[in-house]
């Protein structure tokens, strides 16, 4: 093993488990702010394993829309919502149990379908550097193979715009 | 008001906007309230939607005072109220005391009174301009300003030993003879003094963001100005004629040529345009004066124990900020039964609520900046 | 052995790393000397003058002081959010060092992604702003923090925008690359696309809450801001946080608009008869020099004896930086390095300048005029700005014009939209001023 | 070098606890944020198997889905937003003006 695949591995457990602890505290924060931090930390963890991955724009995209774009308008939005009693509420219904239970067959499931199917999709280890330059390539992707959907998404976040504002609006 | 966002904090706390309102306490100790003002504003967002001034945090009980000092201790205390322009609440106290004593000071006196307080309104408007300018956020012309007060202290200094409680006046007349060089100095402030204006209104009057932040902000109109009983430079911006120096002349002012500055819109800008042209005039005043200063006594002949026959009377100057009125009782003794002052400062406050109402909170500091309030004078 | 073979590679970056940690806080340190001397010139005073001959120890007896000053988290604040929030702030502005290239040899990663990065990791320092207002439990603080969160991913678009019209010509994202595209041209982007560098200029001041955009911070309104509550070290960080933010954009301007670490003049060679020694290479030593020189002038006129040592060593250092740039004159391998980190720093501190002139001459904006500026001019400009770019680069690439006439036809067709613009607000404005229900 | 099935994981770990989120807390903001960790599962998803088969769709999908997660952002806090000023509550088991 070399030293660059030992700092790949590392790189990969760090992230990781990163990602993993902070969505579990996510869940489970009773401060909402709090639970918003651990979101942004999880998508940072994600971040990074894109970057591991080689997806140096998607890196990059994660970082300014998710972390740096969506979560500020949570966070915008918690600080206009938050109130004092909502801490003092019960955080969780009724429903906990089904939903672990719901949650536990699922993943069973999944297991089993990698675990079967495994030999199906063929679980190799992945080709480096396949994918430089990166920003260039998925420009290109997305500019040739993919313009309909691209303008498809640019127009689906146009209506989201026109009907945030009217949501948030107080007088129209 | 709703307790539970007064009470409550916001942050880690309560809602912003669950109840749609908060409640923002600026002050007592806040950069920009002036000195120890203390304004609760309920907020929708960052709208005003309701003011209260609560004042009081500079409360000596002048008044008071006044009723257990003779009339001549009590001279030094008018300078408390209006710290940045006490060479005019001495002018007021000691033409009120002359008005009800009778008697009069020399005109050489009241040559010398009418110079010093034109400066004094130079340097009260130069105090205002520059704090008012630090409020909306431009640093610089505080200190130019600052440069230019500092040569009207140094006059005053010279003349009777202090720069900012001066105790200038006596009631009679001057106590002091105007210094060697006097005239010279003053007329070189003067001349001096006229490219410093225009210094300062290249920077503010033409800038984009200063004409964006005061136009159309705070607008006070001349029915309500009136109504509030608003004074000063205050209710001029709001388009009415209206200067005690012309209507009911005191001091000197008889003799000189000047111009009250109006505007019609009376909004913040309108306030700074006129405070300008009036320091312009303070200086076309004090330049006339300064020519011929008559010869004579500077000292009027009111005896040692000041005792008034009873009576009462109200005499009123034009102070920077506005009317400054002494309302004095006599009771025939050495100390008056009553004195009670208006204070400008406190009356041109009224208006804040009508003028701050659906403004921003940006706009809240430049109202309160624009009205020129000195605490020691609203509280008294 | 092999190992360490493997990992040299990583180990240039990590010094670099440490170096600039280290003296970044040291730089931000007389950053703010140099904005309280510019400020005292502007405003006709003298500025710091007590610690060190002219306040030169200034900073160092700030940062002392602030160090050693009570440390104060309010009863009711989040204490783990009031604790994490400015840490938060200094790291998104430090990582972003990452990527800058100081000079031709000296940055830390030459990324694909570079000008991405820098503006993605610099996009999270808004969180120690908005976190740490929160965290307060105070109106002030909340509000600051939440016109902060506003104002940032407003302008942050305009000044986005505005980065790409300069993308465009270096077609690369790589920060290295792009200086290389200017070097090629012969000609820095602010003179192809002057209106982008406008348009960053302002969007620049705003990101970095500096007046006349420091609403979150405004100190006649909301005293500090989302700073309110804090003081001692974290204050300090805060403090260090916006600093560094402030050589950050300044650094991405220079690299995007003014050539990065390349010299004036750079495509002009005039070699000094007999040696291969560029007579425009020997500015800095020169430039140094003089100011060696000044400060020798001074040493005597000094009052007190430590201050003119002082003032002597100062002398000394000029010296030595001068002897340092004239030194790698004469040797070829380290001459683009050490001249490159030294017009990069140059072109910052002009860009910072920039910044201090514009505090200390205007008032500061309202929050809506704030908005209004930033949706209804800077943007529709930016995108004005890209849309002539990207057509100046089509008519250069296609009928064959050059590349700077077709875009000074496009940057003064930009000139005429934003003057539409400004006309456009102005009746906007009339209109709004008439008597109206609204309002 | 890491085997897919590692992002397989990982991703299909992320998935699961955004479920449990979604179907266990009262909090809808919360709600909305753990379908934003649901949609990151998917993204780690596709962008191991683009990785794996060396070519850009799956992060040019991925993209997709991060424009996707801000439109939903931006309507989903737009409409808690104007919930709460009607109702002040932000608990989901709460909105229940439609339930008969």
């Amino acid at each position: 093993m070399t030293a660059m695949s030992t700092i790949n591995v590392a790189f990969f457990d760090f992230f990781a488990a990163i990602t993993i602890i902070s969505a579990v505290l996510m869940v489970t924060r009773r401060n909402v702010v709090h639970s918003a931090i651990f979101l942004i930390t999880a998508l940072l963890g994600t971040a990074g394993i894109f970057l591991q991955l080689e997806a140096e724009f998607l890196f990059a995209v994660q970082i300014i829309l998710y972390v740096g774009g969506i979560m500020v308008l949570f966070l915008f939005v918690i600080m206009l919502v938050n109130l004092d009693v909502s801490l003092h509420q019960l955080q969780f219904n009724r429903q906990k149990w089904v939903a672990t239970i719901l949650a536990i067959a699922l993943g069973a499931e999944f297991l089993l379908a990698f675990r079967r199917g495994g030999s199906l999709i063929r679980f190799a280890a992945p080709g480096a550097g396949m994918m430089q330059p990166n920003t260039e390539l998925v420009g290109e992707a997305i500019f040739s193979n993919y313009m309909l959907p691209f303008e498809l998404a640019s127009i689906l976040l146009l209506v989201a715009m026109i009907g945030a504002v009217i949501l948030a609006k107080r007088r129209i | 008001m709703d307790e539970r966002s007064i009470h409550g904090m916001s942050g880690a706390g309560t809602t912003v906007l669950g109840a749609d309102e908060i409640i923002l306490n600026m002050g007592p100790q806040h950069p920009s309230t002036h000195g120890v003002l203390r304004v609760k504003l309920k907020l929708d967002g960052e709208r005003v939607v309701g003011t209260e001034c609560i004042i009081g945090y500079l409360h000596r009980g002048v008044e008071k005072i006044a009723e257990h000092r003779s009339y001549q201790q009590f001279a030094p205390y008018v300078d408390r109220m209006d710290y940045v322009a006490a060479v005019s609440n001495g002018l007021g106290y000691c033409e009120a005391v002359e008005k009800l004593l009778g008697a009069e000071a020399p005109p050489r006196a009241r040559v010398v009174r009418t110079i010093l307080t034109e400066l004094q309104r130079i340097a009260s408007h130069l105090l205002w301009l520059g704090t008012h300018a630090l409020d909306i956020g431009a640093l610089t012309p505080v200190f130019y300003c600052f440069r230019e007060r500092e040569e009207i202290l140094k006059i005053f200094e010279k003349y009777c030993g202090a720069r900012l409680t001066t105790h200038a006046f006596r009631i009679g007349g001057l106590q002091y003879e105007t210094y060697d060089g006097f005239e010279a100095e003053t007329k070189r402030f003067c001349d001096d003094f006229a490219h410093k204006i225009d210094e300062y209104e290249t920077l503010l009057t033409e800038n984009r963001i200063w004409v964006e932040r005061t136009k159309g902000v705070g607008i006070l109109s001349a029915e309500d100005a009136i109504a509030l009983s608003v004074t000063g430079p205050v209710l001029r911006a709001s388009g009415v004629k209206w200067d005690i120096r012309k209507a009911m002349p005191y001091a000197a002012y008889d003799q000189y040529e000047f111009e009250i500055p109006t505007r019609e819109n009376g909004d913040t800008y309108d306030r700074y345009l006129v405070r300008m042209e009036e320091m312009r005039q303070s200086r076309h005043i004090c330049l006339q004066a300064i020519e011929n200063i008559p010869s004579g006594p500077i000292m009027g002949k009111v005896g040692k124990v000041l005792k008034p026959p009873p009576g009462e009377v109200y005499h009123a100057i034009e102070a920077p900020k506005g009317e400054l009125g002494y309302y004095i009782i006599s009771d025939g003794t050495t100390q008056p039964y009553r004195l009670r002052v208006r204070p400008p400062s406190f009356i041109n406050l009224q208006a804040f609520d009508s003028m701050a109402r659906g403004g921003l909170v940006a706009d809240v500091v430049a109202i309160i900046g624009t009205i020129d309030i000195v605490l020691g004078e609203v509280d008294r | 052995m092999s190992t360490f073979n493997n990992l040299l590679p990583y180990l240039w970056p990590v010094i670099f790393g440490v170096v600039i940690v280290a003296v970044l806080p040291l730089l931000a340190g007389y950053v703010v000397l140099l904005e309280r001397k510019v400020m005292a010139d502007m405003q006709a005073r003298l500025g710091p003058m007590r610690v060190g001959p002219h306040g030169l120890l200034q900073p160092i007896a700030d940062a002392l002081k602030l160090l050693l000053k009570e440390d104060i988290i309010p009863e009711n604040a989040d204490h783990f959010l009031f604790w994490i929030a400015p840490l938060i702030s200094v790291t998104a502005a430090l990582v972003a060092y990452a990527a800058i290239p100081f000079g031709p040899g000296f940055q830390i990663a030459d990324l694909n992604i570079g000008l991405l990065f820098i503006l993605a990791v610099s996009s999270l320092g808004i969180y120690g702003i908005v976190l740490g207002g929160w965290a307060s439990n105070s109106h002030y603080s909340l509000m600051g923090a939440l016109r902060s969160a506003a104002q940032l991913v407003s302008y942050e678009t305009a000044a986005g925008l505005a980065l790409i019209s300069a993308l465009l010509l270096g077609s690369s994202l790589s920060m290295r690359a792009l200086v290389m595209a200017q070097q090629k041209m012969g000609l820095w982007f602010i003179f192809c696309v002057p209106i982008g560098f406008f348009i960053y200029f302002v969007g620049s001041i705003a990101e970095t809450n500096r007046a006349p955009f420091d609403l979150p911070e405004a100190e006649s309104e909301l005293v500090a801001g989302y700073m309110t509550e804090y003081s001692g070290f974290r204050w300090a960080i805060y403090f260090l946080a916006e600093y560094a933010n402030m050589i950050v954009v300044a650094g991405i301007a220079t690299t995007l608009f003014l050539g990065g670490w390349l010299r004036p003049f750079a495509s002009f060679h005039a070699h000094i008869p007999g040696t291969g020694v560029e007579i425009l290479d020997l500015l800095p030593s020169l430039l140094f020099l003089g100011v060696a020189g000044y400060c020798v002038w001074l040493a005597p006129r000094q009052p007190v004896a430590v201050q003119k040592l002082f003032m002597l060593a100062v002398a000394g250092f000029c010296l030595l930086l001068a002897g340092v740039l004239g030194w790698s004159l004469a040797v070829p391998e380290f001459l683009p390095a050490v001249h490159g980190g030294f017009w990069f720093l140059a072109k910052i501190f002009v860009y910072i300048y920039g910044f201090l002139w514009v505090r200390f001459t205007f008032p500061r904006y309202r929050f809506d005029q704030l908005m209004s500026l930033g949706w209804h001019f800077l943007i529709p400009l930016a995108l004005a700005n890209l849309v002539g770019v990207a057509v100046g680069i089509v008519l250069h690439l296609s009928l064959g014009w050059g590349l700077f006439p077709s875009l000074l036809l496009t940057t003064l067709l930009t000139l005429a939209v934003a003057i539409f613009l400004v006309w456009g607000k102005e009746r906007h404005a009339r209109l709004a001023a008439l008597p109206s229900d609204g309002a | 070098m890491i085997p897919t099935s590692h992002y397989l994981y990982l991703s299909l770990a992320l998935f699961i606890i955004g479920v449990v989120g979604v179907l266990t807390r009262r909090n809808i903001i919360i709600i909305l944020m753990c379908i934003e960790l649901i949609l990151n599962a998917v993204n780690i998803n596709l962008v191991a198997f683009s990785h794996l088969f060396g070519g850009v769709a799956g992060e040019v999908f991925a993209i997709f889905i991060i424009t996707d997660a801000a439109a939903e952002a931006a309507v989903g806090l737009g409409i808690i937003l104007a919930f709460f000023r009607n109702r002040e509550t932000v608990l989901a088991d709460e909105m229940d003006l439609l339930k008969w």
